[in-house]
């Protein structure tokens, strides 16, 4: 059964300095919060993998938590560039960061290859790209009944993956729904994972279109009310988005991002 | 008559490009618009794909990411991202793909992820891949909407993030390609398509106003142009009107 | 869009002499209306797909229809052996039935490969069972990270698939919820698809556990109450487990069972 | 002391192998009693796995088949049938499997398949495999439920269907099947253990009133016992009582 624990001794315990972690959640459900205490906790030389390194990996990047990231699209989703990102890979700032390039295709193959406990996954993708020149972990695979040439990826297993959801049971049961992503292949690739909460409920009521993570694949869960902010839950939250369109400015400069991270981060109020 | 911006004419034409009764997959920004404009104005049973898993999504306001929650809550149905791409996408159940790009060439590559230096120390770091590689590779066709400048319409891309026709005839079948490739590129000044013999992009209509001349000094390579070159027409009312009405969405949207 | 059409029609028009035919259901949601008509339709040569060949394809195969059936689990759950299936095999009665068997993890990939548009899939799988001499539709694949051997099976793609779901709206979008099995994965993997369902309304309320099947990747919808007897139809009707048990008795015999099949299939009254 | 039956002796002891709090895949028939039992009185943290996709079911009746409506209606998540395999079973999150046999050898090889003549042209047609083969390979154990007989208990089986041991030691590592493999096999007559050294199923407990002849008797083999061979308990007051309820339940039922 999942843990019930606080967000700082969640990550405390569960994200540790060189970890491959994976934050996911596909524009809903962004685990900001824990991202935040990431970065509370000055973890180093954590390879990020994230399918869309956005805003919250523009900040993890920027306050030198990532030595390498693995991704697919890094932008910030209907604003532009993200800053951080491009001046660690330009310039190196504040520490050099490495990076390992997929497409959407792969990366999601790679998650599923994970939590099905296979090395690698097949798909029809990059082929004619110039992403397999940069990278040896995309590779050609024949069929072995057509001759056919296809891709191969390997398996995407992260120390630890962390996703935010709408709630969960006293059990550690986590219930989400709403755009899910690629959470539930994220968290049951991983050794461990953390999962942050609006709310522990003691039952969970069914709803459409939800996905179920048993308590029993989870190794913890935190409530964070809020904890995908500015990112939303669906049923909880709204996006918003004014700091999205905020950040560009905030994250353009060295000196405005790092005051920003001090007061909004490392000064922030953080509920126990 | 109305005035109306480049970018609207871009967006209008690119609407026009999707037929009614097709499943397309869109990105955010302006194919998104387009595709918002198509379902809203010629063809209302335009079935919207979006990568975040919203098969069928219908919003009654333009959304502001993949993610919008206003896709999930009127799709037809919600799905993993790994069913989009491995279920929908890969198996070339959707007729129409719609790509932006950074750089382009005349057969249709796409660059998407840096430009100038090299890939390891590059000028400009773009966002990369994200759904495209495979949306090129596997839909119906592809139309790219692009604003067409020097910058864009390159000689020789940088980087090739999604392809076109690789470097001619046949490149796509070898590549084992099964979709279409880049059919159309809708610009701000016109409209390109890809000649079926040789695969180069070609202009074959312009929009009002705009000059072969314009087009040519805003391509960089020799600009294959058609022996019978058209002009658009320019947006309706009723389609200025129905673009306005969903761009002023995203201003009051929360 | 997928045709509204009645179960007569759509058995016409999509089931073909010969065709590789699949009818899933996983115990439940089982399209027993569809077979039968299939039957009194009599159509020969097919190849039958289906993880769980029970009591809806032992009255497929005593009728004659199938030459071959591809298989991993062949019984009447909770009940014992299918007489006509084993007459079948080991008499050639009413004619000769040629297998390919598989494991549940084989064909569910399989049908996985065919909804993916891969021509075939990778599991952990097989290995050490006598399951690999019977067909050539198993083999070693090598990973291309880790050098791994793993299991490969081509996809499966069936020329029509037949499922039973509760209900459709008139745009031929289909829903179905409870245990949906590898419905999805077996229409999406098939050329055409027909789906009988308990009722078609205006508007699908959204269920938890719901799937739905976008009228656009649908061929053709029948509405069929009742359709999936003896089998259920979760929220419409239970299981008839007397006819389960019944079947035992019915079908030891090739007379009884060419009796039964003559009054409660060929003879039937068929609502349009 | 209430007379049982050798059926409910067994059902007993299978429900009694299988911890609270540990993930259980589990088949229709005697497995799923067993578990259920094991639910109602020891071990109410048990999840059960059903191979339809209901993850953590609770039935309050024992269900009728795999794909009964009180497992989905109870489950903590519904999944499709692939995703049970893939997600669930192959990377070995599930602690124990039970799996029943037709034939079974020494080495806890398993036969659902066929028997007698050879494949194509059997004495009998078996059921067939089922999820059985990765369950076998892939569950952190497998517990085997089985009457003892002759024709059972054979000393080779007409067709791998699972794989226990194979020919012997080494043989799981050198196939790559991840799982611990046949730890324990539950009989009308008593309960066998792999050694762990031989791999070899060993008699390590006789039900009471049965005797090691009996075993003997009952294997198609040169059966091997322990040095120190245990006699079971009988099934206590509360667990035949809860056992009876539960197999009432299938009566009753819809």
């Amino acid at each position: 059964m999942a843990k019930l624990v606080s967000l700082a001794d969640g990550v405390a315990e569960l994200v540790r300095d060189g970890d491959t972690v994976a934050l996911e959640g596909f524009t809903h459900l962004i685990p900001f919060a824990a991202g935040h205490e990431i970065i509370r906790q000055r973890r180093r030389d954590l390879t990020l993998v994230r399918m869309t390194p956005d805003v919250i990996y523009d900040q993890l990047i920027g306050a030198g938590c990532a030595r390498r990231l693995v991704f697919s699209w890094g932008g910030n989703p209907g604003v532009g560039s993200l800053h951080r990102f491009r001046d660690a890979v330009q310039n190196s700032w504040p520490v050099p960061l490495e990076l390992e390039e997929h497409s959407h295709a792969g990366m999601a193959n790679r998650y599923v290859a994970g939590a099905s406990g296979l090395p690698f996954a097949v798909l029809r993708g990059y082929t004619g790209t110039d992403l397999p020149r940069h990278t040896t972990n995309i590779r050609p695979i024949e069929c072995p009944f057509t001759g056919e040439t296809l891709t191969a990826v390997p398996a995407l297993r992260p120390d630890v993956t962390v996703v935010h959801a709408q709630r969960a049971d006293r059990a550690g049961n986590v219930q989400m729904w709403g755009i899910t992503g690629v959470q539930k292949e994220a968290v049951l690739a991983a050794q461990r994972s953390l999962i942050t909460v609006e709310e522990i409920v003691d039952e969970l009521e069914p709803v459409p279109g939800q996905v179920v993570l048993p308590g029993w694949a989870v190794t913890a869960v935190a409530r964070v009310p809020g904890g995908s902010h500015p990112s939303y839950t669906q049923g909880y939250s709204v996006r918003d988005n004014e700091f999205y369109r905020a950040w560009d400015a905030i994250s353009r400069d060295r000196d405005t991002f790092t005051d920003w991270i001090a007061r909004h981060v490392h000064e922030a109020e953080v509920p126990a | 008559m109305t005035e109306y911006t480049a970018d609207e004419m871009m967006t209008v034409a690119a609407a026009r490009q999707l037929r009614d009764g097709t499943a397309c997959f869109v990105g955010i920004g302006l194919p998104s618009t387009a595709a918002n404009l198509a379902r809203a104005t010629h063809a209302p049973g335009l079935v919207l794909i979006y990568e975040s898993g919203c098969l069928g999504a219908k919003p009654d306001r333009l959304p502001l990411s993949i993610g919008d929650g206003v896709l999930a809550d009127t799709a037809d149905a919600v799905v993993s991202v790994p069913e989009v791409f491995n279920y929908w996408l890969q198996p070339g159940r959707i007729d129409v793909g719609f790509l932006g790009a950074a750089q382009l060439d005349r057969y249709g590559n796409i660059n998407t992820t840096v430009v100038g230096g090299d890939y390891t120390d590059p000028k400009v770091r773009l966002p990369g891949a994200g759904g495209a590689p495979e949306i090129a590779a596997s839909c119906g066709e592809v139309v790219v909407v692009v604003r067409q400048s020097l910058r864009t319409f390159t000689e020789r891309v940088d980087f090739v993030t999604s392809v076109g026709y690789g470097s001619g005839p046949g490149d796509r079948a070898r590549l084992g390609l099964r979709g279409g490739g880049p059919r159309t590129v809708i610009t701000d000044l016109g409209v390109l398509e890809a000649d079926p013999a040789t695969c180069e992009l070609t202009l074959t209509r312009l929009h009002p106003g705009v000059t072969v001349d314009q087009a040519r000094a805003a391509t960089g390579w020799p600009l294959a142009v058609a022996d019978e070159l058209a002009t658009g027409e320019p947006p309706t009312a009723d389609e200025l009107a129905v673009l306005r009405a969903l761009e002023a969405t995203k201003r009051t949207a929360r």
